[in-house]
């Protein structure tokens, strides 16, 4: 009864969903107004204006600076978050050790033999974000699923040892950090916070100052994201 | 002529490997218990995946993109069966007794 | 411009990074985070200051950051809704310096840190939600606060937190999703993202059926986020359960996020002719007056003092939601008025049933009884607090009440008074219980006798706030003087046609 | 491309958008819940990036020897955007659920407010 409700709610929805889409230019077409009004600006300022070929990269971290910045604090705040709500310090008693399951010799092997290559990967599509595609994000989520994965050959106890230290925090916090130091960079340096300042190797580096940290900051967060959910799993 | 069979022989591939994918998905939802439905999914990746790039291999042919693709299927070749292993290694130290016929009619 | 108005960004910047650091450099150290925390608000309630007497000497103060202009780049403005930036960064400081002895007793000292953390995160999310003048960036600062205030709410210990905490979140996503939705239809309709910009695109575009979607996903979207009536479900387990500043932080300002999200979205929507404001503001009067109705009697059948309140703010976003739906520039100015007066009463209720909580352990008002003997200061705010919710003149719940009603009769809706006034009386009906029940009644329980009144730290804030409770009103003039330029900007249009 | 197919691509992202809606209504199970959010998630991100592609165009990458036109970038950047705050949102619900589990012993909402009031 309740279901057939929700589904009579959700069709109707879908309808009007549907009738308002209809009317939206049609996708693909070249001479919707996505292509012709603010991209087609950032499309012909080139490279000159966004500071990076990759499009995508010079959107992130240049055009809509600020945008990046508050998803990196998305990030960093949700980190906290889990830290913070999660049961893994609430202890109550003395904290029972789940029986540790020896890793299994195929996963061993083929993690260790697989890990250099991740880890050339993720580097890759770090530093040539800004260029091809790739930048801090996904190559931090790859980076991120390399630690995931070794910490499963390793033992997780040995990582989630260091979860709540401050040095960790420190490298935790890296990505917003090194986003404000910009922000202040751009305004001492081109007369705007958030602005890329000129010489075009400076503006280079910076890009990828930026997409390390945020590459860093985003593996960092997964790796606390999954020791927070596989600890409170063997509490 | 040959061109024409190359290109037959890769739709075949293409098709067996999506075939595969479907039976993964269809036992996935159907099967019984963690380890069938583990069985039917790792074919997925393993075997379905691998067919389809083999596929997309030949109508490519002596190509840059060719060494990438046989390069995924190593990589697909080596993570894949991997995976299904530590799954079901996880599942059997979890507790997970495999289901069988006798002992309980309902599937979980 | 003058270089002033880089200090925009910083209302952003500077508690986020605050709120950043806080957990690398006072790891474990709780009252050093504290002074961090209570530091890094009060130097953005002084930005806020400064940026504030800037407006007053000359127009709009707009920011583009990265130096690209408006259509190309984010921009953030500090305009009419400042005066809300204003009151959130006076109030975040005042829930601070209260919040420090509530954290000692009932957070573990390895998460204090994160705390403060949060708390920081959520002031600096909701400073860039009022500034931001991009539809995108509205959404991100949207889910930097939203984020904090979930886990806000999960610090309280216990089952009921927990389960609260998850139902605020699957519902605020929900919303948050609706309006991520709504940005996306707006910007494949018209290409742009900057809502001056959008705005503008909309009044000229041909695409009613699109538009109207776009605004109706906003519009619900932000009546989540606001709790209005049937949307309110969430808020009361939310905002009862969660540690008695970060209710104060909730109930006073995140609600309020709701209600700016729904001003800008009219502000967005008022020259597109196309789409159906009318109906809106129809359906936001309708929803207003049920919203107060039902919220008053809501409150009035809770036993938990925290619960009686949260309804309270359910009642209110109502009377702001009624106001707002009035369309007319004194109902509209008033619905803005009551949003930063709600927001002072609210907190500093919150404050002192949670100093109460704290000092005594006990929430329901039946056990409160005779407690005005033990703790008279915090017992005498609480009831200022409660006199200025029912809306009695001149306190601060009076203005915004009475110049929603004035809107009213400029609309010709005279009904819509006695509603008003029902409100208020039903919201008598729970005070005054409340209020009997502190100073008239013997006491019921040995901890109420054994109480003492609460510390300094949390006194302060509580009789400060019940004080401004109950005297800001005598300032309305000038509080309406400064909201009626926005209201104007969003009923201006409508009354062209 | 006749003009009803034209919107095809948004249609399938509504209905997806209503199958995620569905879900999150009537699923009892907390973990389906989430799920279905996630696939309202997916469906706004599809209408994004669906809203930014052209037929037959290139990714924006300049310099790479690429044909204009070009996908709008700012779809891209959106839906990178939106990503991430999809995936810290569900880390949170995810722990989240883990402690109403621990406290509470169960995830399924029907049970979880039944009696104990």
């Amino acid at each position: 009864m309740r279901n057939a409700l929700a589904l009579l709610i959700v069709i109707v929805l879908a309808g009007l969903m549907m009738a308002g889409v209809s009317q939206l230019p049609p996708p693909g077409s070249p001479d919707g107004a996505v292509h012709r009004h603010v991209a087609a600006h950032y499309i012909d300022g080139g490279t000159e204006a966004g500071g990076a070929p990759n499009l995508v990269t010079a959107v992130l971290l240049n055009y809509r600076a600020l945008d990046t910045y508050g998803e990196v604090v998305v990030i960093f705040a949700a980190l906290v978050a889990v830290l913070a709500v999660g049961l893994s310090g609430h202890s109550r008693g003395p904290r029972r050790q789940p029986d540790e399951l020896p890793v299994s010799p195929v996963v061993d092997r083929i993690i260790r033999l697989l890990a250099p290559f991740i880890a050339l990967f993720a580097l890759f599509m770090i530093l040539e974000g800004h260029v091809l595609p790739g930048g801090g994000f996904q190559g931090g989520v790859v980076l991120g699923a390399l630690l995931i994965l070794l910490s499963l050959v390793l033992g997780p106890r040995r990582i989630r040892r260091m979860l709540p230290t401050p040095a960790l925090f420190w490298t935790r916090a890296i990505a917003p950090l090194v986003f404000a130091l910009t922000a202040i960079a751009g305004l001492a340096l081109a007369g705007w916070l958030f602005a890329l300042p000129e010489p075009a190797w400076l503006r280079e580096l910076i890009l990828v100052g930026l997409e390390l940290a945020i590459g860093i900051g985003a593996a960092l967060a997964l790796v606390g994201f999954y020791l927070s959910l596989e600890a409170d799993h063997h509490d | 002529m040959s061109e024409l069979l190359l290109t037959t022989f890769a739709a075949v591939l293409i098709a067996a490997g999506c075939l595969f994918f479907l039976a993964g998905t269809i036992g996935l939802l159907r099967l019984p218990d963690f380890y069938c439905r583990l069985h039917a999914t790792t074919k997925c990746d393993a075997v379905g995946a691998v067919l389809i790039l083999l596929g997309v291999a030949l109508i490519a042919g002596a190509d840059t993109q060719t060494v990438r693709i046989v390069a995924l299927i190593a990589l697909i070749a080596i993570s894949s069966p991997t995976a299904g292993h530590a799954l079901a290694r996880a599942g059997w130290h979890a507790g997970h007794r495999p289901w069988t016929r006798e002992e309980n009619d309902e599937p979980e | 411009m003058s270089s002033l108005a880089h200090l925009l960004p910083l209302t952003v910047l500077l508690p986020i990074t605050a709120g950043v650091l806080a957990p690398a450099l006072f790891h474990r150290r709780g009252l050093a985070c504290w002074w961090w925390a209570l530091a890094a608000a009060i130097l953005t309630f002084a930005t806020t200051v400064t940026l504030w007497r800037q407006l007053q000497s000359g127009s709009t103060i707009s920011y583009p950051l990265g130096g690209w202009p408006p259509p190309y780049g984010i921009e953030l403005v500090f305009d009419g809704l400042a005066a809300l930036m204003l009151v959130l960064c006076a109030l975040s400081v005042l829930i601070l310096l209260a919040a420090r002895r509530y954290v000692e007793a009932t957070v573990p000292s390895s998460r204090q840190s994160l705390f403060y953390a949060l708390i920081l995160i959520n002031l600096g999310g909701m400073n860039g939600f009022v500034a931001a003048a991009d539809l995108f960036n509205l959404f991100v600062f949207m889910e930097i606060f939203s984020i904090s205030a979930y886990a806000l709410v999960a610090l309280a210990r216990g089952p009921v937190a927990a389960l609260a905490a998850l139902k605020y979140l699957l519902v605020g996503a929900v919303s948050s999703l609706l309006v991520l939705l709504a940005v996306a239809l707006l910007h494949a309709q018209t290409g742009s993202l900057n809502m001056s910009d959008v705005a503008g695109l909309l009044a000229q575009a041909e695409a009613p059926g699109a538009s109207a979607l776009a605004l109706g996903c906003l519009v619900v979207g932000f009546l989540v986020k606001a709790a209005i009536f049937p949307l309110h479900f969430w808020l009361p387990d939310a905002h009862a359960s969660a540690p008695s500043p970060v209710s104060a932080l909730l109930s006073g300002l995140v609600v309020k996020m709701g209600i700016v999200g729904l001003v800008r979205t009219r502000i967005l929507f008022a020259e597109a002719e196309i789409v159906p404001l009318l109906m809106l503001d129809n359906l936001l009067v309708w929803l207003g007056v049920i919203a107060i109705l039902a919220g008053a009697v809501l409150a009035m059948v809770q036993r938990e003092l925290k619960l009686m309140l949260a309804y309270s703010t359910v009642a209110n976003m109502g009377y702001i939601a009624l106001g707002i739906g009035l369309a007319t520039p004194s109902a509209v100015s008033g619905a803005l008025a009551h949003t930063v007066y709600h927001a002072t009463i609210k907190t500093g209720l919150f404050l002192t049933a949670g100093s109460i909580l704290l000092c005594t352990g006990l929430s329901r008002v039946d056990d409160l009884r005779g407690l005005g003997q033990r703790m008279p200061l915090t017992s005498g705010a609480l009831v200022l607090g409660l006199l200025a919710a029912t809306g009695i003149p001149p306190t601060a719940g009076f203005v915004g009440k009475w110049q929603i009603a004035l809107g009213a009769l400029q609309a010709g809706q005279a009904w819509v008074i006695g509603v008003i006034l029902a409100g208020a009386l039903l919201t008598l009906g729970w005070a005054i219980r409340v209020i009997n029940s502190l100073f008239f009644r013997p006491p019921a329980r040995a901890r109420v006798i054994t109480a003492n009144e609460a510390p300094v730290s949390m006194l302060v804030p509580s009789v400060l706030l019940a004080v401004l409770a109950v005297s800001a009103g005598l300032g309305g003039a000038i509080l309406l003087g400064l909201v009626e330029p926005l209201a104007l900007a969003i009923v201006g249009a409508d009354h062209d046609h | 491309m006749t003009e009803g197919l034209a919107h095809l691509d948004y249609i399938a992202v509504v209905i997806l958008f209503a199958i995620g809606l569905y879900v999150v209504l009537t699923k009892q199970n907390l973990i389906k819940k989430i799920i279905g959010l996630n696939i309202m998630e997916t469906a706004v991100f599809g209408l994004i990036v669906t809203s930014g592609m052209v037929d037959g165009g290139s990714p924006p990458l300049l310099g790479q020897g690429l044909e204009p036109p070009y996908a709008s970038p700012i779809a891209h950047a959106l839906v990178l955007t939106g990503i991430v705050v999809a995936l810290s949102v569900t880390a949170l619900a995810l722990v989240l659920i883990l402690r109403v589990k621990a406290e509470c012993g169960s995830i399924e909402l029907d049970e979880l407010l039944e009696p104990d009031e």
